[in-house]
């Protein structure tokens, strides 16, 4: 009489179950950012330890929930062929526990010496003069600074991490104001970014393409949209990239540039941005040399198209609230030259 | 919430009933078999339960101090000297001063303990009273410590915050134990004492032992370390 | 285990005796009544009950920052909470749920349960218990006021320094939450002080080491982790942040040999403990359960006490694993990592036990008995999860993310709110005299165990497609959109349940079934009184035979007599064999514990706002304290020379 | 129960409190992220010259600036003092080139309205004119920062020290003088004004 409701709500909560694993499954997130997609040595055997520990954890808690309730079941039965009392302790009970027991040591054993072979695995960068990158945390975007060719040739950008394929990146890690933390799941694990420390993290991407990444550790208002972008590409276009990265940005070219360039150097722009080869040095805000060939404004916000930066440019308020940058109310003549000079800094 | 009147079974059952899992609706009959009326009703120590009072809070006076000298030492690791170059070490001459009076009030404290145990009302009046002179003392003597002995300000650097930080927490145990110490000396004066009031006196001299005992370490650590390292 | 059902009536009770008795106890224990009785009262069960509702009460309000977290997040790019509203509610949230309700909540029904569960009249110290509740009244309703001024603490339940330090978050917002945690340390410590003292203490005669409940046994456990785990954060918060704020210290300031990983080391000090603290009485609740309902003792006594010390010792060994992305040496890592595994062990070996017990047992399946077993099926998840995140590289990967939300919602639903519930339809008919309703129940049940996995599971998978914790709102191209509206459903689910909770618990407050003294026949001591028990709790002190004295005792209560009833007065026992040692005479009502508690409320609000607050908090604590601790007037003088050395004390060598 | 009174004068102190403390609270508090701010807002149009062009702006006289008491406002002014490099004359309010701004001395006067329009136009002997580069919101929170250099700002809401090295010792845990009437030493006469 009673088993029956029992027994039908089990198996509607059973399917409400797979559903729900159905459902989630169908539900992912977009793969440019994501642990489950490793583009990279690092992130590949975390995924592989991944794998392996959530089938474990499967197995582990499938079978805990089965023992659960085949003790459940087993007393009832025996209630019901007339056992009017619980039984007393008896060997095989124990026998029972220490098997669970036994058997969570063994496969904690398995995981602890399987997670140290991961970690010493990925312990150090395989070369000795990997590539070397600064990346230092601002509230709320990234100041990357390629260090690692001649004097002169060092360069800084922001929140784009240009790396070559194939080849293992050496990040040093600091931070201007509070702790952040760098994070690009596709590559590697998170590192923070703590004032007063240098801490270094390494990677490598196998694959060329864009991997997204976000700040990890909570740094205050914007740090929802402390994003960046890490863009692999062969070696030969990053060897390319960077030799055009350490040119200065070019003189204007025709008047509404010029007058573009004009409205950046005596306006508020250059109290807090730089452009290399401009007077405009100040390193409160982000770098824009090279600002016309980013993909994303708002460290990772938006997608770089005029419109945007127009937007951003005249209420960044709206887009990221609590960011440092001040709207900028500019006569609309003024702004398009503005624009057009940004535009021009590939 | 006052005795009730014997409530009505809800749950059909046997009333009274000893089996396991079985809803039983008044509270059983009883059947004595033990008299404690002649177990004393004042003790010292382990066996009074004021003294497990206090033990619980020396454990966790004890571990905050801990905590304070670990967090000292931690900070020490940030500098290259200890103090940083450009602060004077602390000057000895008070502080010595101070755990010398501290030690020597330990004949003292002991003997008072003694007496409550032996229910000895005026001697526990006398020990008390100079008990808190005492301690009136050691605040005075804190406060140069802080004020002068220490050489550095608390927002001078994070080495003037960790010495005050030690030093100041060890001086709020000695407030603590000033206000106890007066108010039982007090009490030990009117009329109103109780005999389980010689007990907390005894409490008190225990506390009073982890005063200076455990400002023993953080004295070394605080004024005599900084000439040292 | 005694099976005989006899059907003799009892040994006759000395009726008139017994009356006279009880007469004199009430008059002696009596409550005063109306709003001044209610301010001044020490008994145990009504602050317990007030300390518990005042939890729920923060946990409804915490809950709602929740929600409104929940309809944020609902969609990508969403308008309706701000950042700045956004990070206080998160930060209340955490906050309030960890100080102000999970750890007191624990500790209130411990307040309530232990002096009952080893026979006693009241916990050891009265006076302090009333103290430590007016504490945490002040600092909880503290923080929520705070939040409704725009004034709440907006760095997050950990307050990283720098981020929580002077120069990036202005404002008293933090100086609110460092203060909060002040009040809800100092409420624990007593809390602490008053349950180590009333176990080791003031058992019931002939209740040893061996018998003690495996409830009791966890909350004395937590009560030695308390005295361990809570100065580390008050030494962060108020001696170190709150000065650095308002003094201008140098603690956590680099560029003056400070150091920002101090507070991170002493943060997780004490959070990581604060997990354990908050469950571990939750496995105590589970065992009474399923004990109860199973109709045996539970399986493996001494192994079940054995793995609740194991766990609250090596949960001190654990704090660094929240700090692997931080600057630290490798070395000490695999250390770190081996801890956070193998404390997996004993918790295992419990659930091992229990199904072990349920399998030898005669299950009866209550409402209270469904959430123990929720407790099962949800908190696991939460475990093996837990033993992912004990690996570096795995936890670099999904450190700050919401696959940890999802783990530790996981482990504090599982783990707390789960057995707590069951605790509450297992012992609601113990304090209110009423039982709850079973119908209403199972829905509650049923609408948690939905809402919990719908909503936390979903954040799994969030947390390894990249999503951060503490995210006010995430962009539309991230695809996180879907799953986040998932989880928004489910923590409707949540809330509906614990509508239905209320409800059923305001119904039934009136007009519930009539309890009795032990309606689900369970072998604990706090059933052998009636219901709800009487301020005095038992009339004569229970002796102990047995480890489940209400099934083997026999037809009649063994009890102790010769306790005084002209005074407040309650048995001592020796630490280990409980031992009849000594009567102690126990304080009656006061106000000065809630002057006291409004001192210490002068001292650490005023403490927000000027540094001067600690020098008159003391001076008015000193007041307090004198108020508190010198006799009544009325108490007549002794008589003169009653003192002098001839001691009328009976003292053992 | 019997003495009515007492509570209700209780109630209504309790109630006269907390709104007190809620509106306190609220305006110091509050983080304001957008704002038109009050007084003059520089034109749109970017000057390319430091020198003032043209024709004086309208003052921002008479218009409260509720910047003094936001700490928000007074953290923002803190950073923005740094960015904009003021620190560069004026030193962390110790002086240099320009004069120091932590003492009771004030050429152009100490409301917040002065020190917005000193900013805004710029005065003779070095001090630029930032109007049309920083927008005015800011300005008014570098003034209410500037005020607290000077010891006007309620302490309430005054940010405490900066994770940098001392220069001065501790600006919270030391009494600062703090001066009640404000000297107005000297002023130029309005023609000399630029």
């Amino acid at each position: 009489m009673r088993r029956g409701p029992t027994l039908r709500r089990r198996i509607a909560a059973g399917a409400a179950a797979l559903a729900v694993l159905a459902l989630l499954a169908a539900c992912r997130g977009a793969s440019d950012q994501s642990a489950l997609e490793a583009a990279g040595p690092q992130a590949g055997r975390v995924e592989r330890l991944w794998w392996f520990s959530f089938w474990t954890a499967t197995a582990v808690y499938v079978l805990t929930v089965a023992a659960l309730a085949w003790a459940a079941w087993r007393a009832r039965r025996r209630e019901r062929e007339g056992g009017a009392q619980p039984l007393e302790d008896d060997r095989g009970m124990t026998r029972g526990v220490v098997a669970g027991v036994a058997a969570t040591l063994a496969v904690l054993v398995v995981f602890f010496f399987y997670d140290l072979a991961v970690g010493s695995a990925l312990s150090g960068p395989p070369t000795r003069a990997p590539l070397t990158i600064e990346v230092t945390g601002h509230q709320w975007w990234w100041e990357v600074t390629y260090a690692d060719t001649s004097p002169h040739g060092r360069f800084t950008t922001a929140n784009e991490i240009h790396v070559p394929v194939g080849q293992p990146v050496l990040l040093r890690l600091a931070s201007r104001d509070v702790i952040h933390s760098i994070w690009v799941p596709n590559l590697a694990g998170k590192k923070d970014l703590t004032p007063g420390y240098t801490q270094t993290i390494w990677f490598q991407a196998d694959t060329p393409g864009v991997y997204r990444g976000q700040c990890a550790e909570f740094c205050g208002h914007q740090h929802a949209k402390m994003g960046l972008l890490v863009i692999a590409e062969p070696p030969a276009q990053f060897a390319a990239w960077a030799k055009h990265s350490q040119q200065p940005a070019p003189e204007p070219g025709d008047s509404v540039t010029r007058r573009g360039q004009e409205v950046f150097l005596t306006g508020s722009c250059a109290l807090c941005h730089a452009i290399e080869g401009t007077r405009a040095q100040s390193r409160a805000g982000p770098s824009l040399t090279g600002i016309g060939s980013r993909r994303t404004l708002g460290a990772g916000t938006l997608p770089n198209t005029r419109g945007n930066l127009a937007g951003w440019i005249v209420d960044p308020q709206r887009i990221k609230p609590g960011t440092h940058m001040p709207p900028n109310a500019l006569a609309p003549a003024d702004l398009d030259a503005l624009l057009t000079y940004l535009e021009s800094l590939k | 919430m006052t005795g009730r009147p014997t409530l009505r079974p809800t749950v059909q059952v046997l009333a009274h009933t000893v089996s396991n899992g079985m809803p039983q609706a008044a509270p059983r009959p009883t059947r004595a078999v033990l008299d404690v009326g002649d177990t004393p009703d004042v003790v010292f120590g382990v066996r009074d339960i004021m003294w497990w009072g206090t033990l619980g809070f020396v454990v966790i006076e004890g571990f905050t101090l801990a905590v304070c000298a670990v967090s000292y030492v931690y900070l020490g690791q940030n500098f290259p000297s200890w103090p940083p170059p450009g602060t004077r070490p602390p000057s000895v001459l008070v502080p010595t001063l101070h755990v010398v009076l501290m030690l020597a009030s330990l004949p003292l404290m002991r003997w008072t303990s003694k007496a409550a145990h032996r229910f000895d009302v005026p001697k526990v009046r006398t020990g008390l009273t100079i008990a808190t002179l005492l301690a009136a003392a050691f605040i005075a003597l804190r406060t140069i410590e802080l004020l002068d002995s220490l050489n550095v300000k608390w927002d001078t650097n994070a080495y003037g915050s960790a010495q005050w930080l030690v030093v100041g927490s060890h001086a709020t145990l000695i407030a603590i134990e000033f206000v106890e110490v007066a108010g039982m000396a007090l009490l030990f004066w009117s009329s109103r004492v109780q005999l389980k009031h010689l007990a907390d006196a005894a409490d008190i001299v225990f506390y009073w032992y982890f005063m200076v005992f455990g400002w023993l370490p953080l004295y070394v650590l605080c004024f005599l370390a900084p000439h040292w390292v | 285990m005694t099976t005989s059902v006899l059907t003799t009536a009892p040994l006759p009770p000395d009726h008139a005796r017994d009356a006279e008795e009880v007469a004199q106890l009430e008059r002696t224990w009596r409550a005063r009544r109306g709003l001044w009785g209610w301010l001044t009262t020490v008994d145990h069960k009504s602050i317990a009950i007030r300390y518990v509702a005042t939890c729920m009460v923060f946990f409804l309000l915490a809950g709602a920052n929740a929600a409104l977290m929940r309809l944020q997040l609902a969609r990508p790019e969403n308008t309706f909470i701000g950042p700045d509203r956004y990070n206080q509610l998160f930060t209340v949230h955490g906050t309030g749920m960890m100080f102000l309700f999970a750890v007191p909540v624990m500790t209130a029904m411990a307040l309530y349960l232990v002096p009952l569960m080893v026979g006693t009249r009241d916990l050891a110290y009265p006076r302090l218990n009333a103290f430590g509740y007016w504490v945490f009244l002040i600092g909880g309703v503290f923080l929520f006021v705070s939040l409704y001024l725009n004034m709440g603490p907006d760095t997050g339940w950990f307050s990283y320094v720098p981020l929580a330090g002077p120069e990036y978050a202005p404002g008293k917002r933090v100086d609110v939450w460092a203060q909060v945690v002040t009040f809800t340390e100092i409420a624990a410590l007593v809390a602490a002080v008053e349950i180590i003292a009333t176990v080791l203490k003031l058992r019931a005669p002939g209740m040893s080491l061996n018998r003690i409940p495996l409830y009791v046994w966890s909350v004395l456990v937590i009560a030695f982790m308390i005295l361990f785990a809570m100065p580390t954060v008050a030494i962060a918060s108020t001696l170190m942040l709150a000065m650095d704020r308002l003094v201008a210290t140098h603690f956590f300031n680099r560029a003056e040999g400070g150091d920002p990983l101090l507070w991170q080391h002493l943060f997780w000090f004490f959070g990581h403990p604060e997990v354990y603290i908050m469950f571990i009485p939750g496995l105590g609740f589970v065992s009474a359960i399923i004990e109860t309902f199973t109709g045996r003792r539970i399986f493996g006594y001494p192994v079940m006490v054995l793995s609740l010390f194991v766990t609250g010792f090596v949960a001190f060994g654990l704090w660094v694993h929240h700090m692997f992305a931080g600057p630290l040496p490798q070395l000490g890592q695999s250390f770190f990592t081996a801890a956070s595994v193998f404390i997996t062990i004993p918790t295992g070996t419990q659930i091992f036990c229990w199904i072990a017990t349920i399998w030898s047992g005669r299950p009866r399946y209550t409402t209270a008995m469904l959430f123990a077993l929720g407790f099962i099926v949800v908190f696991v998840i939460g475990g093996v999860t837990g033993v992912m995140l004990a690996s570096v590289p795995f936890d670099l990967q999904v450190h700050d993310s919401y696959f940890v939300v999802a783990h530790f919602h996981y482990v504090i639903l599982g783990g707390v709110v789960f057995p707590l519930f069951g605790a509450f339809y297992f012992w609601f008919p113990k304090m209110a005299g009423r039982m709850l309703s079973e119908r209403l129940g199972k829905w509650h049940f049923w609408l948690l165990f939905i809402g919990t996995n719908v909503t936390f599971f979903p954040m799994h998978l969030l947390g390894l497609d990249g999503m951060p914790r503490r995210v006010y709102t995430y962009l539309p191209e991230r695809g996180w959109g879907e799953l986040n509206l998932l989880a928004t459903v489910g923590s409707w689910f949540i809330a509906a349940s614990v509508v239905v909770f209320l409800v059923n618990v305001l119904k039934s407050a009136r007009g519930g079934a009539v309890a009795g003294a032990n309606p689900w026949g369970a072998p604990s001591l706090e059933w052998a009184t009636t219901s709800p028990p009487p301020s005095w709790n038992f009339t004569h002190t229970p002796v102990v035979e047995s480890r489940s004295p209400l099934w083997e005792a026999g037809p009649a209560m063994p009890v102790a007599t010769g306790l005084r009833t002209d005074r407040r007065e309650f048995l001592v026992t020796t630490a280990l064999d409980a031992i009849p040692d000594s009567r102690h005479e126990v304080p009656d009502e006061s106000i000065w514990p809630l002057i006291m508690a409004l001192a210490i409320g002068v001292t650490f609000i005023g403490a927000v706002f000027t540094p001067w607050a600690y020098v008159a908090g003391f001076t008015l604590a000193s007041v307090a304290f004198g108020g508190w601790a010198f006799p009544r007037w009325s108490k007549a003088p002794p008589p003169p020379g009653r003192l002098d050395s001839s001691s009328p004390a009976r003292e053992g060598a | 129960m019997t003495r009515q009174r007492p509570h209700a004068g209780i109630t209504l102190a309790l109630a006269a409190g907390a709104l007190a403390l809620t509106l306190a609270a609220c305006q110091r508090e509050e983080r304001r992220f957008r704002e038109a701010a009050p007084g003059a807002t520089p034109s749109g149009s970017v000057r390319l010259s430091v020198l003032q062009p043209g024709e004086r702006r309208p003052t921002a006289r008479h218009v409260a600036s509720g910047y003094d008491e936001n700490s928000y406002a007074l953290q923002e002014g803190q950073r923005l003092f740094n960015w904009y490099n003021c620190s560069g004359c004026h030193a962390n309010g110790g002086g240099g080139m320009g004069p120091p701004l932590i003492d009771d001395e004030w050429i152009y006067g100490s409301a917040p309205e002065n020190i917005y329009e000193t900013i805004v136009e710029g005065r003779p002997n070095g001090m630029p004119s930032w109007g049309g580069k920083i927008p005015s919101y800011q300005i008014w929170q570098i003034a209410a920062y500037v005020r607290y250099l000077g010891g006007l700002t309620p302490a309430i809401a005054n940010p405490s020290r900066s994770d940098h090295m001392m220069y001065q010792p501790g600006s919270t845990a030391l009494p600062r003088p703090v001066p009640t009437e404000p000297k107005q030493s000297f002023r130029p006469p309005a023609g000399e004004m630029p």
